[in-house]
């Protein structure tokens, strides 16, 4: 048995594998199915100031080796996410980190600030969405919004503050090193990629929102590429995510530079994959005779 | 247990009509928590999303579900290819099914096309309590017909052009049913103005009617919110989930 | 029989289907396998002023649902092109589009002034390759280094001027604009994404030039998406490809806004790929009672 | 013809050793094409890029080829799962093969591990004018030393461990040979550091030496410039490609 513990701002995680925000709620539906303890953590869906509806249905479209969501936030909102979900969530022996949004700086300010009094273990900022104030742009997508947004959350709260980074940009590296100026402890990356189906019969995008966000293994090779470049250009941790399917797979992206790992839509694939992979990574480390996953982070030798 | 995934043995593979198949599958325990209205998810090799599957049979003392499904895309064109003797990676029994009341004397089950498998286990149940009127394109995309009659319910059968039954959508006999009266509830599956057409009727007519409502997937148990259907509970507006607080929803929930 | 003819920037293709720069080389190896006649053009090996021998090896790794490739713009250089590779290809009935790139973009406008002087039906000029005087960045990355360089090929050359625009950008509707701004007759998007992979039991990345360019399938959402976006942004016809394998993904390109189609990758799983494509897009509009393919360029209806 | 793209039918299949298998392919056209040290590219269901194997067999009477394979990670899996009787896609025959010379006396085959398939062919050609070496981990990893015999090839066995045959590297028996002279050409294929060790011996004594090389490929007829090759050509370096130029070289020529 390797030791698959790693420790990201302070926090220990007994392994590094967290299922990622948006795919696996708030756990409840994910705990038939297995104990939420075998987790190093867990993501929370993405939680607004208000409750949102979301977008209309169709929200889902397959791709290759892939899929497109436009959920669109839908959320109960933070007061019920603190009364209802997270008490339930702290009785569990996981990390809890907490995705929160807002349509303006102010307003994910307002959603940390909610969480301040309470035992979440860290709060994970979501930048890829749009920013009211701005037009619309997604926050993650210029290097001044991000930094606001971080800022002004970063104020409202003393807890362990992970940006979360959209991939649908020119450089990754400059807002990382954008958010850790304005006070981010860690980042964690990739959000999905912006991504488009039609259904050629009808002559209708698939998804009702016409665009929405890819995930899955097909943008993992851009998940490495980012958590590389990022690794190197910033002094926090940095959170891998993106198309991780297999105890490999997280083995690599750790390699690249992270210090835990978010799984994703492969767990619409395989329902236990996030303990499968813990698993398989454990295996791998076994296989090496490597102790402690934390020895491969960051460990890629650029040619 | 609620729910489960895992690797079944197929027991039976029939083609039932042109790309239909019928599948027996022996998974003791999921047959055992399964109802009538529930669905499985379907892992198909290669593709990043299961496919969704009405229940059309349980028999919980063989331990085994039964499903019908045709090929619509690639996803099941894969799980067709399966066979007798391979295993079939189902998450299932998922989602809120039928409300089966032994108190109802007549009920009517409604099924339009690839939406006929899940009347099935609700003719069973209701026996000769029930009519259940299927309706098809034409004669060679029929299913289930000889199921139906075996369950003791009475049967009627539509086709678009005529070339099987009776020469109409199925509201029409359903429409005459009504008008006699004594219907208990309505269940029904398939197109949405098909569903539609029958809420319709049902509400004028005050008769309870459940149907069950299609959306695409990705997790298929409540936690992703990929599914939503807009509903109204209590005169609110609510988000619901096809794959939780559905398939199967009471009619005059729905906002269409 | 559907009319699969389409006609960009005056020029006519008997057919939309393209193999992309860099995947067919001058054409001369599948012509063993068909005749080039059945496509509709050919994108050439992407060429520069003086023969480069590109990238160390290994340059190709494989991900789910698509490639990588750091090939490193390995050519002969434009005077062998000319003198050599161009002479037979204009002996064949289709449109060759010149794929040109360059270190400067006087580098790229020297290039394209001694096409001037040949029969080549067009020029496609591939922005996605990095400009030397700015420190290295690619030159499709920023709106005014884009318009720069197409200002000086667009000077240097009286042929059609199509502008590859790379993926790897926060807004490619912007550097779209800005090309059709500097005189670009067309664009053709998406060149590949910017990825990576890394061998686990080495620890080293898969390609000696460690990040690479990803595309096939697997990248296909983002180039409708990115489609879609350009087509309704700009005035100047649009080329699409990424990710296409099939009839009926060129097609639905087609619907995103694409008046032609390039096949990158997928000829690599099925070297007949391009005319198989043509086929079946034959096939889908006979199904369909469609006259001209022409008549579904941009059709996609958004909700 | 050069080369061709198909689909071919699968006449024998046998696991040769732990995770190694060897095909019969009935491929006439591509048979009668095929030359020693020449490879086919075969589509992997499921994966973009295609898998380089050497052609182990050539019966251009059956109008067969036969290919010897070891799994080394998915897509060769993948392949390994097809059975007698299915169809194999490939791309085929590929990139330039062996100088076989009639003239030659002695001729030395080296071959390591999952590289001695491709010798076999060259055995074939030279008969008693062959010697076969050929090394491997261990005797597990034994594999084509009846079909070296019986070609009338003199052999070597050498494993790392001593397991079976001569506890050596293949470059301890060869250079045994290469001191007795007499040698008019060698070939050989296998891990780099053992080519590299022989083209060293070969380019001392002066012989000549052939060596097939492996690199990561995707189109595989020279096009996409994906397998790049250091070499040099008429004291130039020259860029060559392993699908095209090679997988076989002139050892004098690659540039390690
Ligand atoms: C609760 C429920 C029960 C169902 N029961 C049956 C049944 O008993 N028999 C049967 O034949 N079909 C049934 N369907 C429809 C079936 O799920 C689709 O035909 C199937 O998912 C299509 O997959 P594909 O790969 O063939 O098509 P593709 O178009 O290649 O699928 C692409 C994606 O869209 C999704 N999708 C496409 N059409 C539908 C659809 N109509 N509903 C939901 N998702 C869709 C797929 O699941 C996949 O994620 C049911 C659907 C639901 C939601
Ligand atoms: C000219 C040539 C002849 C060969 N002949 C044989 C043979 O006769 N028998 C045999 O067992 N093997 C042979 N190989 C090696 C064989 O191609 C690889 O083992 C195989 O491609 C690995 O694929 P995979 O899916 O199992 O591995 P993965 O690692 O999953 O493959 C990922 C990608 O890397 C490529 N790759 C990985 N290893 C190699 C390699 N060593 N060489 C080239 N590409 C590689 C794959 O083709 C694929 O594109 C030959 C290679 C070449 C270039
Ligand atoms: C259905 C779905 C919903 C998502 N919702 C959120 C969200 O609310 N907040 C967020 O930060 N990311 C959200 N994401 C993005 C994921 O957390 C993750 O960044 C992305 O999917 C890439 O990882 P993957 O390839 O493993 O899926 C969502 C993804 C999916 C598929
Ligand atoms: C091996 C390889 C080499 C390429 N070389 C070039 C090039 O020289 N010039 C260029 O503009 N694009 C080049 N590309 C990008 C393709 O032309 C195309 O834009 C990209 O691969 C996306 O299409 P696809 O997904 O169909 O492959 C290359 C792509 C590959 C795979
Ligand atoms: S499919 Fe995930 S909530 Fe219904
Ligand atoms: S693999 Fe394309 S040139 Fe060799």
């Amino acid at each position: 048995m390797a030791d698959l513990s790693v420790r990201v701002c302070g926090t220990d995680f007994k392994n590094p594998i967290i299922p990622a925000s948006g795919v696996f709620g708030y756990g409840r539906e994910y705990e038939e199915l297995f104990p939420l303890e075998k987790l190093g953590g867990i993501a929370t869906k993405g939680t607004t100031l208000h409750l949102r509806t979301g977008n209309l249905a169709p929200r889902i479209a397959e791709t290759p080796s892939g899929m497109l969501n436009s959920v669109g936030l839908q959320n109960p909102g933070i007061d019920h996410f603190i009364s209802t979900e997270l008490p339930y969530l702290l009785t569990k022996d996981l990390v809890v980190l907490a995705n929160i949004a807002g349509a303006t700086p102010e307003e994910c300010a307002e959603v940390a600030a909610k969480l301040e009094d309470t035992d979440v273990h860290m709060i994970e900022l979501n930048i890829s969405c749009p920013n009211v104030k701005q037009g619309g742009a997604a926050f993650g997508t210029s290097c001044e919004m991000a930094a606001e947004v971080t800022r002004k959350v970063r104020a409202a709260t003393t807890k362990p503050l992970v940006v979360k980074l959209s991939p649908n940009v020119t450089s990754i590296t400059d807002i990382a090193k954008s958010v850790e100026a304005a006070g981010a402890d860690a980042v964690s990356l990739i959000n999905t990629l912006l991504g488009m189906r039609i259904d050629i019969n009808t002559g209708r995008p698939i998804l009702r929102n016409n665009v929405g966000g890819m995930s899955g293994p097909a943008v993992f090779p851009i998940a490495v590429r980012m958590v590389w470049q990022v690794a190197n250009a910033v002094n926090i941790p940095v959170i891998g995510m993106g198309g991780v399917s297999s105890g490999r797979d997280a083995i690599e992206l750790m390699m690249a530079g992270a210090s835990a790992v978010q799984v994703g839509a492969a767990i619409f694939t395989d329902p236990y994959a996030p303990v499968r992979i813990a698993e398989e990574m454990n295996d791998w480390l076994d296989s090496k005779g490597i102790k402690s996953v934390k020895d491969i982070i960051g460990t890629v030798k650029p040619w | 247990m609620k729910y489960t995934q895992g690797q079944y043995i197929i027991t039976e593979k029939h083609a039932i009509a042109r790309e239909i198949y019928s599948f027996t599958i022996s998974c003791p325990e999921v047959a055992e928590a399964a109802c009538p209205g529930q669905f499985v998810h379907i892992r198909a090799k290669g593709y990043t999303l299961r496919r969704p599957i009405s229940i059309c049979g349980i028999d919980k003392e063989k331990g085994t579900l039964r499903i019908v499904f045709e090929i619509r895309g690639e996803g099941t064109a894969e799980i067709a290819k399966l066979n007798k003797g391979d295993l079939i990676d189902m998450l299932a029994p998922l989602g809120h099914g039928f409300t089966v009341d032994s108190s109802y004397k007549k009920v009517v089950l409604i099924g339009g096309g690839i939406g006929t498998p899940p009347m099935l286990p609700l003719a069973k149940a209701y026996g000769e309590k029930a009519v259940a009127i299927s309706g098809f394109r034409n004669a060679s995309a029929v299913i289930l017909q000889d199921d139906f009659r075996s369950t003791g319910a009475e049967t009627a059968l539509c086709t678009d052009d005529g070339s099987a039954g009776i020469h109409s959508f199925v509201t029409q006999p359903f429409t005459e049913l009504a008008e006699k009266g004594g219907i208990d509830a309505v269940y029904a599956c398939g197109p949405m103005p098909m569903l539609k057409g029958i809420a319709a009727i049902c509400k004028e007519k005050g008769i309870f009617c459940q149907i069950s409502l299609e959306e695409r997937m990705a997790c298929g148990i409540g936690a992703c919110l990929g599914c939503a259907c807009r509903t109204k509970r209590n005169d609110e507006e609510y988000f619901a989930h096809v794959c939780k607080d559905g398939p199967v929803f009471n009619a005059e929930e729905v906002l269409w």
